[in-house]
């Protein structure tokens, strides 16, 4: 298997600039501690990061996790401002109870640990298991749920909405009110504030390979484009003709902003989020004209932000976040975060 | 022909052989409707299994040597392993219900009665943490069968052996089964209507498991 | 050609988050000047971004630009520590003297002009003959040409070297010894010891496509890389099987340690570059060995970016920097930076 | 059949709508070599000359209502179009051999000798600016020969017609000539060897640029 990671495979080009693919994430965890020193520190077996110095005493500890390949999340996202520790499983597959239950120690500064986690059944029952043994040693765990995707119908037929993009959000504001003092029932109200005004939905350009598979997690004729994707090379919802970015906005931003039921003077964050594999330049087209269809229903755009950050691997596509925004979360994006990928 | 620990530690290995040799397979059916990892988390995890079943009966995986166990010492090394390597929701629902079966076992031979014990306190197990029902297209729909079947095959006085070919065979029945159903659990349910037509991957490699069980006690009783 | 942008064409899949492909720089240009309105202004017709403000009195200039397609570069360095101004082209096509005119007088405070130029033949006339116009008209401007690729032979047999990933260090600390008040001699003076000091080198894993050309950039086999790549697509010196990533890196880290005469005991900045379409968790393996290289040869890794900064569009690929470093020339580094790429 | 401004406008016409119908080709050739712009960048900059010629001579392209004008005047025009949207290497370079070429013509109409003269004028300009000698596998590959073709029909007596025959047919023969070359100037030197076996698209573009002379010619006298 040595070889999946870099050479080609009949199941597609799976070429990555890698070694062995079952060390994929731990030799980049490696060169992530080497980059970051001033900011993070890599634990391995079990693997995570934590801030320099660890938890802070008196602070409410925040931790995330999830599966690897939606890097600069989580591990990007640690330091000043944001998470405390975060726990990064295989590619796309989350993380073990072995894990998390040190994580989530890392974290405790003695005031109470928040974990952010994506709506996955396995990223929730993995967590599940670890709070509930963490909880047996006397910790004092919070849980907040993400679930941003309006690609995916909340209802008893699927598994609830996936967390996407809208984590970032989550951890962000989260870990600013953590870091200004609130304590664990503050934060966690907070954090379940974002996740009440945050919504989602992104679209594939292409797919994306996971190493050891070696094959591209769906396949998509060379003119179609999927849409209502995950960040785990799910299929989406359905397939569309390409139609220029404009169009493509359009399908994304309208149900993110009728399921936000936004009205006219309402203030919001627009973020527009790269799957990793697509170029800036994209992303900015996508952003001008998601602003100007929330413009055109009255909607102020108060907060941006455009860039990859909640990717699956080298995809190409793009998510569309809304957040609506009251004076609290505007202040608490607005406060200063230090961390390897994120940082003001 | 006893089930005993060894029989379940030739279980589990057989298991590890036979979802390494499927790895593709797996990853195939979790590439349709699921995220495609479905394959390497089984390797993953019963091969971290494996190694701790050589490290405890020595590198040459000689089982006699270590005199009498419990079946449940198997298991519950099984289960504990599993959750810590696997990820995914396959690696909690199969550590739980290794975790819930290792419970029923905890003796040196168990009985067709103990068999079928085990297999419903791992259906419970499964069906108490990732709250699915028959139908959803998960691995319970290869489960339920399997242990509906089993009791049929007991109170027929069928041995060990008949038991456990009965459950395998309705596993194996139930995983081909899920294929039209509309996906309400797990990932593959994002997909909605798209979901049918595929086989649910957690499905066939319950029926896996459940067919290496059969193999183990056939190659015991060779 | 309205739809060669974003639909399948027979030369290749040419699918992008685009509009009219024609229209794809002035589309991208208007969504980032929407999402960054607090730091830069774009002006259309010819088109330039300018610091917010403008140029700053009695501060020396800083002028850069060349083809579109590389994002964040030059666009995404304009703020405070950096660019003032930055020209984009068409893609992979320079700009034309009646843009890069305008430009030099936008950055001009009354300290004069410092034009960095990537030295491509197309770059280098298209500045001269502004240049030339700009001097007619009064304008005091310097120009200094980085080319810091070291898989071009710099000899009479080339054009000379090309400018690539090292670009972002010329801007960054000339935009520092800029800020902080040196004169037009003192930045351009700077900015050629960067020059002297950096040394880069790139692999393709895939080609990239341009919009309205609609067929891959090169035609690069499944199992093969192109090492030794620029950054519009050109294809590179030579071809290899594809490698583990170690191997790789060293491809790329020897020839630029080398040319720089490394020697044990020397600092350096250690720059590991995406080319676009390639997910960070990739460039932390490459940049892991890349400095263990270093290491091996007693040098110090003193600072690091790991990052897409000069791509080459969705091109699947990375490129190691190499910047020998002295006291000046770090603290210049760490000087403050506020741009919508680059922040600190 | 005399070489005036309304010949030089269709001259220009003539290659606005030559690249356009060979952009794909022009395309090609630079994407073996180059970076693949080069008909993009030739279209954009030609359909931008026209515009303004358009828009001097009202839409309908009417040129006979604007009365006597210089075929100077026309190549100026080209040349400032050219620099300020064609960008690239070629911008500056044909820009600059319009602009050197206008200097020369600047009369109501030309003749053989005034040909040549516009020729050399084109390459000079061409050859300062780019400091490319001929063998370095650039348009300077086509230009010299056309140069000297000029020269020489011009020398033997020939029309306007055959001087710009011989120019074109040079330009051509020159341009196929840069196949074997081994670039050592503009974005295919960073090739070396691997730029051998491929025609450069400038040289390709200068060849077709002076065959749309030839036809305006024939053109008009038709
Ligand atoms: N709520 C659930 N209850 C029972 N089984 C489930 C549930 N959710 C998922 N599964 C099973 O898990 C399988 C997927 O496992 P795996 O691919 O390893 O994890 P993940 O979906 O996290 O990638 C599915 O095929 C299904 O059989
Ligand atoms: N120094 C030079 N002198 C003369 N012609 C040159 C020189 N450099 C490049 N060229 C010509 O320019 C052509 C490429 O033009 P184009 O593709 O439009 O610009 P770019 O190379 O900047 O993309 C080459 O084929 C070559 O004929
Ligand atoms: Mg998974
Ligand atoms: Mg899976
Ligand atoms: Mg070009
Ligand atoms: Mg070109």
């Amino acid at each position: 298997m040595g070889e999946d990671g870099y050479v080609a495979k009949e199941g597609g080009s799976v070429k990555k600039l890698l070694n062995d693919p079952a060390n994929a994430v731990a030799d980049s965890l490696a060169g992530f501690a080497l980059a970051h020193a001033d900011i993070i520190q890599v634990h391995h077996d079990p693997a995570y990061v934590t801030r320099v110095g660890g938890a802070t005493t008196g602070k409410v500890g925040l931790v995330s996790g999830g599966g690897a390949g939606h890097e600069p999340l989580h591990t990007g996202f640690v330091g000043d401002g944001m998470l405390d520790v975060a726990v990064p499983g295989a590619v796309f597959t989350s993380p073990t109870p072995d894990q998390i239950l040190p994580a989530l120690q890392a974290a405790d500064g003695g005031a109470g640990v928040l974990a952010i986690v994506k709506n996955y059944t396995g990223d929730v029952l993995n967590f599940d298991l670890a709070v509930e043994l963490a909880e047996t040693e006397g910790l004092d765990v919070a849980t907040v749920l993400v679930n941003d995707d309006v690609a995916v119908e909340d209802s008893t037929y699927t598994a609830g909405r996936r967390g996407v993009a809208g984590t970032l959000c989550v951890e962000k504001i989260a870990g600013a009110a953590a870091q200004q003092g609130g304590d664990l029932a503050d934060v966690t109200g907070v954090a379940h504030r974002v996740v009440d005004n945050v919504r989602s939905m992104g679209v594939a350009v292409t797919a994306c390979t996971v190493p050891h598979v070696g094959a591209p997690s769906f396949d998509l004729p060379g003119d179609q484009l999927e849409i209502g994707i995950g960040i785990h090379g799910e299929p989406g919802r359905r397939r569309v003709k390409a139609v220029p970015a404009d169009e493509v906005t359009q399908m994304l931003l309208d149900p993110v902003a009728d399921d936000l039921e936004l009205s006219a003077g309402e203030r919001v964050l627009l973020f527009v989020n790269g799957m990793g594999g697509t170029p800036a330049s994209e992303l900015y087209v996508v952003y001008g004209r998601a602003r100007r269809l929330l413009e055109q229903r009255g909607v102020t755009v108060a907060r941006s932000l455009v860039g990859s950050y909640v990717t699956s691997l080298e995809m190409q596509g793009a998510s569309v976040t809304v957040l609506r925004l009251d004076d609290e979360l505007a202040a608490l994006w607005d406060a200063p975060v230090h961390t390897a990928a994120l940082r003001w | 022909m006893t089930l005993d620990a060894d029989w379940a530690e030739r279980w589990i290995r057989r298991t590890a052989d036979t979802v390494a040799g499927r790895r593709d397979e797996l990853t195939e059916l979790d590439r349709q409707i699921g995220d495609g990892d479905h394959g390497e988390n089984l390797v993953r995890g019963f091969r971290a299994v494996v190694a701790k079943l050589d490290a405890r009966d020595g590198q040459d995986g000689a089982t006699e040597a270590a005199g009498p166990r419990l079946v449940g010492d198997v298991l519950k090394l099984t289960a504990t392993t599993l959750m810590s390597t696997v990820g995914g929701a396959s690696g909690p629902l199969y550590g739980t219900a290794f975790l819930r079966a290792a419970k029923v076992t905890g003796r040196e031979s168990i009985d067709t009665r103990a068999v079928v014990a085990m297999l419903e306190s791992a259906l419970e197990g499964i069906t108490v943490r990732g709250k699915a029902t028959p139908g959803e297209k998960t691995m319970v729909d290869a489960w339920t069968p399997a242990v509906d079947a089993a009791a049929q095959a007991a109170s027929e006085g069928g041995d060990e052996a008949a038991v456990l070919r009965a459950a395998a065979a309705a596993a194996a029945a139930g995983a081909t089964a899920t294929i039209p159903l509309v996906a309400t659990k797990g990932r593959a349910s994002y997909l909605g209507e798209r979901s049918a037509g595929h086989e649910d991957p957690g499905a066939r490699s319950t029926a896996l498991l459940l067919g290496a069980a059969v193999e183990a006690l056939a190659e015991r009783s060779a």
